[in-house]
């Protein structure tokens, strides 16, 4: 089956700044993202889990793109620049997709 | 005073203090016990819904007092002006730098709702009722600390904290207050009639969710007191204790100038004295990225806020009983 | 016509309507509330499971009414009629290309089980009680309508429905048919002494938790309105309030054949009048990928909802009555 | 023996039951029907509060009969003990091997706290109480049955079990028995008093809550069932439904022993009867991580748990009563 | 510690078409896949949040399958075939590893 | 954007089994991970789902560590104890991140 190499970055970042990474992406350009919920984890800044929580501080979700390689550039500088101040974890792998008009 | 101090006592084997015990033992013995994010949300949902409903039927029922839009307005200047006094005390306290102390002093102007509606049902045990738009003073009461926070990191701090345009729009209509605001709206338009309907549903469960919210929050200060013990400095602890009845003192004097009843006068009380644990820190991550969550998190849920429920709470209904003579 | 007015007055007036209010405001304003997913479904799993049992309780009070099967058949047939009515009238109405204007169509005949509750709460208001079994009919109602709709796009569309074995056994026994049908033969065969039991659970606290399903039907609703506004063109909008009363006159014909209780009359017509926004969006992902979820979603749940919340249902009750002499 | 029989009938024709079977047959029928993980859980913990603090407040009314102790000691021998039975008849009667027939031991020596509370309603409805502190008795019999079984392992087993330090505190301080212990405590400090304030919430919808939990644990059953048929060989199905009565004699013997009213006697049995599904189902994940999980899950949910709920505890009300003569 | 070369395949697609999608693959012979729960996102046809839904409609699921590189081809002609007229987002990417005889 | 190359080891264990990974992970070193949760999934020993499931047993959450290459074996020799006698699947992949005095 054909398929077309692509980037996957995936942004691990606050769940209060969710709808600020998002936009920024839609600025960027960027036309698709999955977010994935995430339940606990640790770091420098301890752990930490979602368990009985109220508050959306001390949460994160995921943010996974799939994205042309030429677009990837652009990604980057847009998600960095909200992510700058803030704690997270911006990852980029290679893939390959299939339906590669979608992306 | 026999009778504060029986109430003290029943206080503190109240069934809410005692699942909140609970849930803090069984997280310090590392029990797996805990209750999904889903229903402590829910919970939330519901005790917002509930208090913010009753306190509109309850205007609703008596009508708006002259001192409504008073109240509102100092609650306002309380939020504003509280997270000043707890800066400076932190900087003198403390060896928090200046952002640290400027989010935490943010919690501290602002409110916790189950704070209040822990007082609400202390008050309601010794017999005393209270303005049903002390509600609204919560809600008013619940953002405009962050504001003063993010003054004095502009005004001390070295970086400036992050201005966005959306920030504003967030923090004043953030779930906890449209809840609040909107159920008390609610409650006012429907009145008696609409709570008819619905009691069954918004009074008659509502101690016993509070018990398994007070539960959940237990488990969740437990887990940050057992995490974050290294911020705890003696400092900060004794911070956790004082600002709590400063707060009160401040609320005492504008409750009498007031007029509230000694109910109200208790509820304004432990809106001052009580601090955030859900919007506030949510707008500080958002802010101040930089200043440590477990610092206020550990502070505001660890500390002040079982500090409120079994102390304060009797402490603030014992003085305002004294001095309004009730 | 002056009690129906009031009755309509006080409607726009009561809890239900105005928590859906408070969601679709803080929804155009970007609160961030929102209520979670689990907490979401289990309301709707509770609402289910309470209307359905009450209406089985029902049946074993008052026995079968002969007319009990006919009903099952009149909600059978015109939840097959209904989607080639509004087929054609989309068709002409609006721009919605054949797949679109099919899966829309579907979503009308079948039904919106809180709509049949708020007509339910309604009615009871206005003094009137209704056959128990009319949840039977509901229930059979769901389902039918997707069938047309799959045989318009077979009979008009270029490319044919995914028709595969599993989706028929699926669509029959998606969750709200089960608990709804499920509970209404548990409370027909345990009866009286059944509902002794858990009417503090199924009875007492129904308006509350209708009240929070309801803010949180705003909250998605004004989501979707906010997402989708471009798909609203004046036409497919204006299809969204005309098919509703359309819908109804034919359950309002089909209730009198039936000799149904005035009561009865206004939830068949209810029933006709209301879309989907559950099973049938469900069904149509899964046999008509290429439809635009958002054409539907947004009619059924942004406009055909709070129309027949606010004005729809006041709308049935005046006619019925009127034709009844009730 | 009549009226043994028709409470047998009525029992079957609860809502409780219907509401289980109709979980079955959704399962089995592949209906998508579900409830969220979060209010399953949400519901358990609900059930799990309400009986401790019953049992609690129970205790605080008629103070400590002075067979607490002593229940609580057999309840404890019984826990450690029904294992070695269960695990000689597993090796006679089937096939599974050391590590599955010693996982499925401890299931049955632990116990169910659904099919306690199931049999508590039982005697409630055939005018029989029971001792409170049969509660605290379930939730001494959690734990012992996993340590029977990881001795069973080290005696007969070739590769022992994984026993890390950690394991011993974590099933003595898992959720369920803090919950049941802590909400007891809190019961009996807060006694009438406090059921007064929290009883429209712990005791009214209990029937109602249990119906919806029970639905649940008919979906999970049934898939259980569906996807693990092949587990169920004859001996192993017969294992299931003849250790329960042999459990619940050993209960008899104990109850009369104690002295304890006919309905503490039931419940005895019953606890003897039954296997847990939730606390030794996660420890043997941890500590016998070859033993097959379909096996134990499929025969204490899926044979055991009906059994019980349907035929069982019937059974030993109707010998209990017998017995000692009520 | 040894690891052995296998592929990630990651297939979000539509909550209603999961089973379709799983009954497909263990057809084809999958062995083992796992499916993690996705909050929201968006694409071509809008964004999308599961917050506050009861509707199965209206949210995605992701299914995980690592595989052995030999099987890649079965696998992917299999989620093609369930995919192909529905919205979702096939990837795949190289990975190691441990077990290999799991797989 | 400058980027870094790392390991990316995702972990997917059973979820009575998190914290001992997790302390096992601690234990050796592992300074960040994120803990993703997992609705169902399939493998030799069968089909499972979390749908109105009350115990712990019978779930799986996915552990994702990101780490310097260097670092991985260490990594790989905790989780591997730790996963040994239990089902579970552990896979790397190569990838890139910003911020790399961050790991
Ligand atoms: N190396 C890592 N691998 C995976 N997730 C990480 C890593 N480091 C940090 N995270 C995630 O990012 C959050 C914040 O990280 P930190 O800023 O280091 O406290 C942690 O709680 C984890 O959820
Ligand atoms: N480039 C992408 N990267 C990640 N997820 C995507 C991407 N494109 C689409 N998706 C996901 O697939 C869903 C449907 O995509 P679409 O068919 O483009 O509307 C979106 O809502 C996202 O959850
Ligand atoms: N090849 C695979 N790809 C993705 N996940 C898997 C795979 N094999 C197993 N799993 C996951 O690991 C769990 C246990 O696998 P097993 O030990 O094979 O039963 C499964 O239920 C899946 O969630
Ligand atoms: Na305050
Ligand atoms: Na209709
Ligand atoms: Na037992």
């Amino acid at each position: 089956m054909q398929t077309h190499k692509a980037k996957r970055v995936e942004i691990t970042i606050e769940a209060v700044m969710e709808t600020r990474l998002t936009n920024a992406l839609i600025k960027a350009g960027v036309t698709g993202f999955t977010i994935l919920p995430v339940l606990g984890g640790s770091g420098r800044s301890g752990q930490w889990s979602r368990e009985g929580q109220v508050s959306r501080a001390g949460g994160m979700v995921s943010v996974v793109c799939i994205i042309r390689p030429d677009r990837l550039d652009g990604l980057l500088d847009a998600a960095f620049a909200v992510v700058e101040r803030h704690i997270g974890v911006v990852t980029v792998t290679d893939c390959e997709v299939l339906r590669a008009e979608r992306f | 005073m026999d009778g504060i101090l029986a109430l003290a006592a029943g206080n503190l084997l109240s069934p809410i203090i005692l699942f909140f015990a609970l849930g803090l033992l069984a997280s310090f013995a590392r029990s797996d016990l805990s209750i999904p994010e889903a229903i402590a949300k829910g919970m939330s949902i519901y005790l917002l819904v509930s208090i913010g409903f009753k306190g509109g039927v309850s205007v609703s029922d008596h009508g708006i007092d002259s001192t409504l839009l008073l109240s509102l307005l100092a609650g306002l200047i309380l939020s504003f002006t509280i997270p000043l006094i707890a800066f400076a005390l932190l900087r003198t306290m403390t060896r928090l730098d200046v952002t640290d102390a400027a989010a935490v002093a943010a919690h501290y102007g602002s409110i916790s709702i189950v704070t209040f509606v822990a007082a609400t049902s202390v008050i309601g045990s010794a017999g005393l009722s209270s303005e049903g738009y002390m509600v609204a003073v919560a809600a008013v009461m619940e953002a405009p600390a962050i504001l003063s926070a993010l003054w004095l990191i502009a005004r001390y701090g070295k970086t400036g904290p992050e201005m966005e345009e959306g920030l504003m729009r967030e923090i004043l209509l953030n779930g906890s207050i449209v809840l609040l605001v909107g159920s008390f709206l609610i409650g006012w338009i429907t009145g008696a009639e609409g709570m008819d309907k619905i009691a069954p549903f918004i009074v008659a469960p509502f101690q016993g969710v509070l018990c398994l919210f007070l539960l959940d929050m237990g488990l969740v200060a437990g887990r940050g007191l057992r995490e974050a013990r290294s911020v705890l400095t003696p400092g900060v602890f004794l911070f956790g204790v004082i600002m709590p009845p400063i707060g009160a003192s401040l609320g005492l004097v504008a409750g009498l100038l007031l007029g509230l009843s000694t109910g109200g006068v208790v509820l304004f009380m432990t809106l001052c004295a009580s601090a955030s644990y859900i919007a506030v820190p949510a707008a500080m991550r958002v802010a101040l990225p930089e200043a440590n969550p477990s610092v206020y998190l550990t502070l505001s849920l660890g500390v002040t806020f079982p500090f409120n429920l079994t102390l304060g709470i009797p402490l603030y209904l014992a003085v305002a009983s004294l001095v309004t003579g009730a």
